[in-house]
Parts: structure tokens; C-alpha cells; sequence
């Protein structure tokens, strides 16, 4: 008998399995944050959950909706400020794996979360860098949430707001970047990673359900189709803990499976 | 014992705060995070008074900034992020203003605005950061070469340098100070000579408190001073670096204040709504602003069960089980 | 509600916590602050071993500095202040062998080193400075050039810089960032999985374990995680940067640790005495360090009259009445 | 009637009544702690003590004898860190008076805490810097305690410290000093203080019983005595006070007097 799940709680988990146990995972607003939670919860019990606004490891009895949400400093071992964040997340002794959003990502995994259109009279105003670039640049690991379209995919960015694998190849070590970078892109189609060499895109894992050409389709540029694997369907334990502790309220999983 | 900082008390009501010492043109730095500790009452006060110009500078910011660029007193802005969670994932009031060419913006990162407000607290000309090469970022102005070195905007907004104590050439990213004219401050608690204690995140309010040549903080409580000083550990701010201290209870509404309030899911929803246009945000700021001159007057707008509905549970310190739809 | 930061427990022996941690030539930090919360039981155990060539940083360091110096476990030391307060206003050992050239030192001042151990805490490479100009701080290298950009020491002591952000020609200081390979700390609280709370001023104890590669805790209380997790806002480090946690009751002694006891001024008194020459120093070492293998026997070593004598007043966090001539 | 009193009663108070009310004062060990604490029981009741240590404005139940006894934790208004407090020390908005003790003092106020002969090599070694190169560059104004012999006044310091007035004039401002440099130099004879032009060292005030010669023949350098005016006695008030509130165990006052 299949499960029933929807791609949110699908990409929750796809992403959430990549984290290793004890890993210190930097949490972002909405889909990141029910990554990092669930990664907490079922695959990774050892891993510190914080937040850049300087909550750490937060009960997560609630689901907060953004970083600066009370239930980010409800429980924690600690509570302090932007500067001890960041400080965390770059520091040489820890392996940080950061959880991310964007609106534009190309082929290189480099990311867009500020505009659309020109710099100074865009089409499109985002929020911002918040903490992306830094996240992108000082991380150990950078896994990407994405909707998976033409224009978000794209060839080119509008505004290159966090470095990921810069032009590919050895690029991003020789802008002087010492780790880091993005491991995964997650969508609701699949999960992307990076060449070794290269350093581009290309599709590791298909959703069940999901055909490779989709996935082209809805890329803007050339994505190397040939490695993709199948992903694991969700688990009915993953979907419980999700469902049940994580977002009960279904705040950022969003409506349920028809 | 001798006497504590004697002096005079500081308490004054917003509007005297506000009055006295936020100006046309200053620079303002908003304290609090997105949905948290927005100074919501100064912010009301600030809107009120129809003060222009404004530069302000923050590093995330959402509700009071957002009231701020609708109610029409921003010209630029310093920041890393403009949002407010899953209620705005781009300020409202902020994303029309930036796109209609109407608000001045330069976009950093969030640890790059922190190096920032902590060099003002240091006194010190820069920072330097490992944080933003290869980023647009690092390309492009958000103000013009004819604003460069004017006032309190830096000459450049990054330098390239080389870092002197590295053994393979290296280069590092230079970040000029941030010291506004104004920093505000929500706090749970407050004493009338002006020691301060935050709850909860920090944030980063008090390098912008420090790197500020005013200060106006907001408070839940007005407590003695004797209160504040049984356990000093955990205060934030002395009262020499504080200018007025304002009774606002509820004074982050509709943000978050940790272990008095939540934040308030339908007023936020509701201002995403009335904020989407001109005219229905001129509706949101007569009715919220202009109709509610005080703060209790405020509250009495938003209602008895409203704010029953936030309020914190003690051991949480916010409100289990709020709908937050 | 998921498993905290799980993992093993990190409680172990001093013995254990230096054999593990802390190796010959290593860059330790020591924290504390003259005569508080000095890291003692640690530094005894690091004597008792015989550890070698220790390359010490600090800002203001008494008490620990000067019984690793005598102990001849040191080499090198970058610090501002090696001094005791009134009970030795230079550190004994550590003059004579500073005058005796059995010790390399680098002086720098205690806002430059905070601003180092600060840089070493947000990885970034150096911190500008204001103060040093005109020094001798500036002018005298207490290393040689022959160890210049060797190990952990930096290429140079200092750098002048312009400031890129002046209107008018500036200098800047620039100072290397300290990351040393070990940090010791001493703390009231601590639980087993590596959670810190320090009542009282923190000094810089913070940045120096934040810039460190391992951390090493020595506590009052081993107390359980939900207990400090009940008001985070008061806690000091996370669990993933501590490397060990010592339980070690009276951990500082003689030196003071708020809340719990106050500076024995009668072993300070003894010590200044016995440092005074190689010999009795001698005495010293083998009477307080070689024959107490345990905190144990160093506390029945003390007395019990002793420990009474300084226990702190828990409202004032000192002995109250304390003789401290 | 006169009263009787010690060098160190005269000291502490002569230089206590140098603080402003309102100023922000920051206290070294030993006489630096008498003169804060006197001055904020008497001259300056709204005045704030702090230390360099992060501990600002404790009652001063007791004497502190070290910036970083548990003394100073004490009902504080704040206890914070080192970098609180010297972002405090140099603060544009905040009027700062440093209380500092040197080893050595030339005709300009430059200070020596560090050595005495050469750097590697010294026949005396001092505890070093500490914060008073910090106070010296970045106060608002710096008080100094000497004891005052030849040894002490010299032509030429061992090692620079703490920098005052540099050679001179405005040699300070020209080598980058926005602010501060030392403002009197409180000795066992008297107060000293710096011409406004040439920044070089004058006797401003003599205590009662000393002779100007006395002071000459203490300095290693030329010393203008001609402005030398008499210092008023410690009075009734303050020696109560100090006696009796600030150091009752006479930790650093020393014997009374005979």
C-alpha cells in the first residue's frame, strides 16, 4: 500500500535526510525550518537545531514561523544574539549545515533572494540577503529549497545574492572561499547536487511520480539528467513525526494530501 | 549605600521621547527581529508626528519598518532583510516602495550589518568580514556617487583589502561603522534611571544601543532599579547610555515580546491585506495611528480578547496553542 | 519533545580533561581575570604533569599565569597584565622570570586583546584598533623575527593601516586574531552535555572559548541540562564548543568565584611569599601541587576553616567582613 | 583645630574632587578605587564607577582591591565583559575620567607600567599594560597616581605605555588623538597638571606642609613651580567618609595617621 504525502512534506524529508548525526544545522524560515526539525526529530536526534537570530537548539515544542519567533528561544541551552550566530556558523571546529530558500539559483548553485529586474528600480523586491550570503560563504554546507520553474532555474541571475560554485570548477576556491557551498538543491520535482569537478548542477534523485523531463522543463538551463536515482518515499514514521510533532497545525506543510 | 546614578528619571511619554529626540533626516536604528520586539509604539509615534527623511539602518527587520516606509517617512535604508516570516516573506509597504523607485536601499548580509552596528559599539572605523565576496553584494550602490561621504553614508560601502597577517595572499571585505543618530528599543523591563533588561534574543539592540548617540528605549514594565540590580547579570543596557525610557505595555504589538505576548496572527494578516494598496493602507494608519493618539487608546482599538489571546504562558513565554494561520 | 544534543557525557576527570586536551607547545587561553575565576584546578593539573613550552594568552591574568610560570610549563605569553591586585601588584614568578629572560613575553593592551580573542570568536582575521598609537606597544616585538608567521604566531605584532572610510588622512591599528588550541574555563554552572552558565562578569571568557579549537570547563556544580534550560537567556556557552567539563568544587581558589566564595587572601598572602624565590616556590609546588593528585586532597590541604572563612554570602556573592589584609 | 591625616587620605581626595558630577568614572586598583569611590559618596553622588572588567556602578559596600574582585559584581546596575567596558571607556556621547597608577611619568604625562631597562631584558618588570594605554588614548580625561621621586618623574621613560601628550604642543592631536590625554598628575606632594599650550607638566597644587623645592627636587625634569597654589585640606566630611565608608579595613589607605 503507497502512503499519501504532498511535495512539501516530501521535500521536508529529502532534505532533512542529508543531515548526519551531530551536525549543527543553521535554520531559515519555512520549509528550512521543517527540515532542520524533522532531520532533529527522526535521522539526526544528536544535531543542534539554531537560528541566526542566536536561539539554540529550541525545544521546537511549536513550529516557529520565522527566525525571530518566541519558540526559537523557548528551551534552548542558549539564548544570545546575531554575532554569537554567526560566529557559530563559521567556525572551523563545527560541521554547520544551513537550510536555505531562494527565489533564483543557475546552473553553479549560485543564489538570488534580493530582486528581479534592475538593482535600483526592480520588478520584483525580495526581502534581502538576511543571512543567505553569509550562509553561502561561511557555512560547511549549504542544502537549497527551491520551486522547480523556468524562472527560478535560470541562466542567469538577476543579483548574485549568496556564492554558491561561483562559474564551477575551482572557481569558488579561488575567490578565496575556504569551505562551504551548496551540497543539495531540493524542489518539488527532486533533488539536484553538484558535479565534483564541474562543480554544475545535476538531477540525483526523482521524486516517485516525478519523470526526468519534468525536471528539464522546468530548468532554465542544461541539466545533466543521466545520474538521477529514485528517491525513497517518505517513510510512515517520517510522515507521523512530521505531521504529528512537527507541524500539526500544517503552518508551512500547507494543505494535506488529497 | 551611595546613591545609583541619582539623577533624574527618565520616563516621558512617546510622544516627548519622540519629540525631543528623533529628527527630519536622522539616522534611525530599529531594534528587534521580524515578527519580535518591534518598536511598535515609537515607531506609531514616529508616524504620528509625520517626521521625514529618515535613513534608517537595521539588519532584519519587519513590522516597525514596514509602518515606517508606508506611513511615508523613510528616504533610505540600510539593511540585510526586510521581512516578516510567513506573514510577509517581503515587507509589504517596503517591496511597492523599493519597486516604484520611491525608497533609497543598500542591501547587506545579516552578519555584515552586525560587524557594522558592532563597530559603532566599539568605536571602532571598521569591520572586517570573510563574509560576501563574489556577491552582488559587493557590486552594487544602492545610494549614488553623489551621496558617497555625505552625512553618515560611508564613502564606499565595502572595501577589498589585504589581509596583512595572512601567509598566502589573502583578501578581506572592510565594512564601515554604523552610528546612528537614534537607536530604539523594546524591553520587557525597564527602570527610571534607565537600566534596561531584555528577555529572550537580544538580537542585536544592544550594539545598536551602544553604537547610538541617542538612545529611546520602550518597556513593558517600569520596575525599581533596585529590582533590576538583585541579579545585574542579567541586564542589558546602563542607564548613562539611555535617553528616555516610555511606558509602553504591549509596545511591540503586533510583534512579539517573550514572556508578556505572542504575536498577533490576525492583526498581521490583516496588515498584509490593507498594506497590498495605497488607499487601503492609508485606512490601516488612520484608524491605527491617527485615531489612537496614546498607547492605551491603541489597545482599546485592538481589544480586550486580543490581546488575552497572545498573551504568554509563563514557562513558554509565549502562547501555546495560538492559531496562527 | 526530541533528545537535547544527546550525545555522551563530557564529565571527566581533570587528569583525564588535560591528558586528552592539552599537549606540549599547545596556545592556551586562560580565563579568569586576576583574582577571579582563574582556572586552577586545571592549571595544577597541567603542572603536576609537567606540560611544556605553553604558549599562554591572556588579557589581565594573575593567579593561573604565575603558577604555570614558576611550574616551568611556559614559554611564551601575549598578554596586557600579569598581576594580582593588591596581593601582588606583578605577578611573582612571572617577574623574575621575565628579569631572569626565562620567559618570552608580548605586550599588548587589554582592550587589544580583547579585540584579538574577539576577532579569533567571529573568525575574522584581525581587528582595527584605536588605541596603541604613539605606544611602545607599537614599537617592541617580544618575539623575534625568527618566529614571526611561525605556528600561531602572527607575521607581525601589529599593522598601521589608513582607514578607507575617513574623510580626512586616518590611521588604523590592525591586531592579529588570537585562536588558541585550547581554552580553560572556570564556571559556577555546567552540565554534563557541555552547557556553561558563569554568574558574575564573564570578562572575556566567551571569546577566548568561542575562538578556540577546544574547551575545557571546570564547574562548581555539574547540574542537570533541564535545570540551566529553564532561563537560557543566562547561559554563557553551548555544548558543541565544550570539550570537557571538570567537576571541581572551590576550582578557582585562592582566587574568588562570585556567588560561590570569595579570594583567600591568607593563601595569597602565603603565595606571594613563597614565590618569592626558586626554592620556597619549590616548596610550594610540592606541598600544593605534587602531594594533592585530587581537588580533594588540595581542599583538605586547605582546610575546611579556610573554606569556611571565604564562603560567599549569597546576596552579596562575596564574604562580607571578610579580613583581606 | 587641624586634623591629621595620611599622603594617601590627601591623594585619594585630591583627586576625587576632580570629578564632575555626572562623569563616568573609571577606576584602576589601589588609590584609582579611593578616589572613585570617594568621589561618588561625596563630590559626585551622580557619578557612575565602572571597571575595566565589565562590572558598572556596584554599591561599594567594600573596597574592591582588584578590578576583578567579586566586589565589584556587586549590585551593579550591569555586569558584562571587557568589551562592554571599553566601548564604554571611549564612548563620543559619554564624558570618561580614567583614575590610573604609573611606574614611570615623563614631562608630558606619557606613562610606563611595563619595565624598567630593556624590553627583553628588564631589570624590573612591571605587570604591563593593562587598560592603561586603552584610558590614556581613549578616555575622555585621564588622572594620574604617582609617588613622586626622581626615579618616577623622568627625563626620558624605560617603555611608552600609555601615551599623553607625546613631545609636546599638539603632538597629540597630529598623531591621531581625538580626544583625552592625562589631566593632572596626583602626587604624594601634590597636584600636577599640563599647560594648555605646551602640555608640559606644572605644579598646580602643593598640599599643606610641602615646600615647592621638595617637589623640585623629586622630578628628574624641569618643573614650572611658579602657579603652585595651596591645596585645601582633606575636610571633615571626607576624611569621615573615607575613613569610615570607603576603606573602614584602611586596605589601601595604609596606616592612619600617627
Amino acid at each position: 500500500m503507497t502512503l499519501a504525502y504532498t511535495k512539501n512534506e516530501m521535500m521536508a524529508l529529502a532534505a532533512g535526510r542529508m543531515a548526519n548525526n551531530g551536525d549543527i544545522l543553521f535554520a531559515g524560515t519555512g520549509l528550512s525550518m521543517l527540515a532542520a526539525a524533522v532531520a532533529k526529530r527522526i535521522h539526526a536526534p544528536q544535531s543542534t537545531v539554531f537560528f541566526e537570530t542566536g536561539g539554540i537548539d529550541p525545544t521546537l515544542d511549536e513550529l516557529p514561523m520565522a527566525v525571530a519567533d518566541p519558540r526559537v528561544m523557548s528551551g534552548t541551552c542558549l539564548n544570545s544574539g546575531l554575532l554569537e550566530a554567526f560566529s557559530i556558523l563559521g567556525h572551523r571546529r563545527l560541521r554547520t549545515i544551513s537550510f536555505l530558500g531562494a527565489a533564483q539559483i543557475d546552473a553553479f548553485g549560485n543564489i538570488n533572494s534580493t530582486c528581479i529586474g534592475d538593482y535600483h528600480r526592480p520588478r520584483v523586491r525580495f526581502p534581502g540577503s538576511g543571512g543567505a550570503c553569509d550562509a553561502m560563504c561561511l557555512a560547511h554546507a549549504v542544502i537549497l529549497f527551491m520551486q522547480h520553474d523556468t524562472r527560478r532555474f535560470v541562466e542567469k541571475l538577476d543579483y548574485l545574492t549568496g556564492p554558491g560554485w561561483l562559474d564551477g570548477g575551482q572557481a569558488r576556491t579561488e575567490a578565496g572561499f575556504r569551505r562551504g557551498g551548496p551540497m543539495a538543491v531540493v524542489t518539488n520535482l527532486g533533488v539536484m547536487k553538484f558535479d565534483e569537478d564541474s562543480k554544475r548542477m545535476y538531477l540525483a534523485e526523482l521524486y516517485p511520480g516525478v519523470e526526468a523531463q519534468q525536471v528539464a522543463e522546468s530548468t532554465g538551463f542544461e541539466m545533466d539528467l543521466t545520474r538521477a536515482q529514485k528517491a525513497s518515499p517518505p517513510t510512515e514514521e517520517e510522515l507521523a513525526t512530521l505531521r504529528q510533532k512537527v507541524d500539526p497545525q500544517r503552518l508551512i506543510l500547507g494543505p494535506p494530501p488529497a | 549605600m551611595p546613591q545609583h546614578n541619582g539623577g533624574d528619571s527618565k520616563v516621558m511619554s512617546a510622544g516627548e521621547a519622540v519629540g525631543r529626540f528623533i529628527h527630519d533626516g536622522d539616522m534611525v536604528a530599529l531594534g528587534g527581529f521580524t515578527v519580535t520586539r518591534n518598536p511598535m509604539t515609537l515607531a506609531r509615534e514616529i508616524a504620528r508626528r509625520g517626521i521625514q527623511d529618515l535613513h534608517l539602518v537595521a539588519h532584519s527587520q519587519g513590522q516597525a519598518l514596514d509602518l515606517l516606509v508606508g506611513a511615508g517617512c523613510v528616504r533610505r535604508i540600510e539593511i540585510a532583510y526586510g521581512g516578516n516570516g510567513r506573514f510577509a516573506p517581503t515587507c509589504i509597504c517596503f517591496r511597492r516602495a523599493v519597486q516604484e523607485g520611491r525608497l533609497e536601499v543598500e542591501d547587506y548580509s545579516n552578519f555584515q550589518m552586525s560587524l557594522r552596528f558592532l563597530a559603532g559599539a566599539l568605536n571602532l572605523p571598521f569591520m572586517p568580514c570573510r563574509s560576501g565576496f563574489a556577491s552582488d553584494l559587493l557590486v552594487h550602490m544602492g545610494f549614488g556617487p553623489e551621496l558617497r561621504g555625505q552625512g553618515k553614508i560611508p564613502p564606499h560601502k565595502m572595501v577589498v583589502a589585504d589581509d596583512p597577517f595572512s601567509r598566502q595572499p589573502e583578501k578581506v571585505l572592510l565594512l564601515p561603522a554604523l552610528t546612528p543618530d537614534v537607536a530604539l528599543v523594546h524591553a520587557q523591563y525597564a527602570s527610571a534611571d534607565g537600566t534596561v533588561r531584555i528577555k529572550g534574543l537580544t538580537f542585536l539592540d544592544l550594539e545598536q544601543a551602544r553604537a547610538a548617540s541617542r538612545v529611546i528605549v520602550s518597556c513593558e514594565e517600569i520596575v525599581p532599579e533596585s529590582f533590576l540590580r538583585q541579579d545585574p547579570d542579567q541586564n542589558s543596557l546602563p542607564p548613562f547610555l539611555v535617553d528616555a525610557v516610555v511606558h509602553a505595555p504591549f509596545g511591540a504589538h503586533p510583534t512579539a515580546c517573550h514572556y508578556f505576548y505572542d504575536y498577533d496572527p490576525r492583526h498581521l494578516n490583516m496588515y498584509r491585506q490593507e498594506a497590498g494598496g495605497d488607499d487601503s493602507f492609508r485606512g490601516y494608519l488612520d484608524k491605527w495611528v491617527t485615531a489612537c493618539p496614546s498607547q492605551e487608546d491603541y489597545l482599546a482599538q485592538v481589544g480586550a480578547a486580543d490581546l488575552m489571546r497572545i498573551r504568554a504562558n509563563s514557562q513558554a513565554g509565549y502562547a501555546p496553542g495560538l492559531d496562527r494561520r
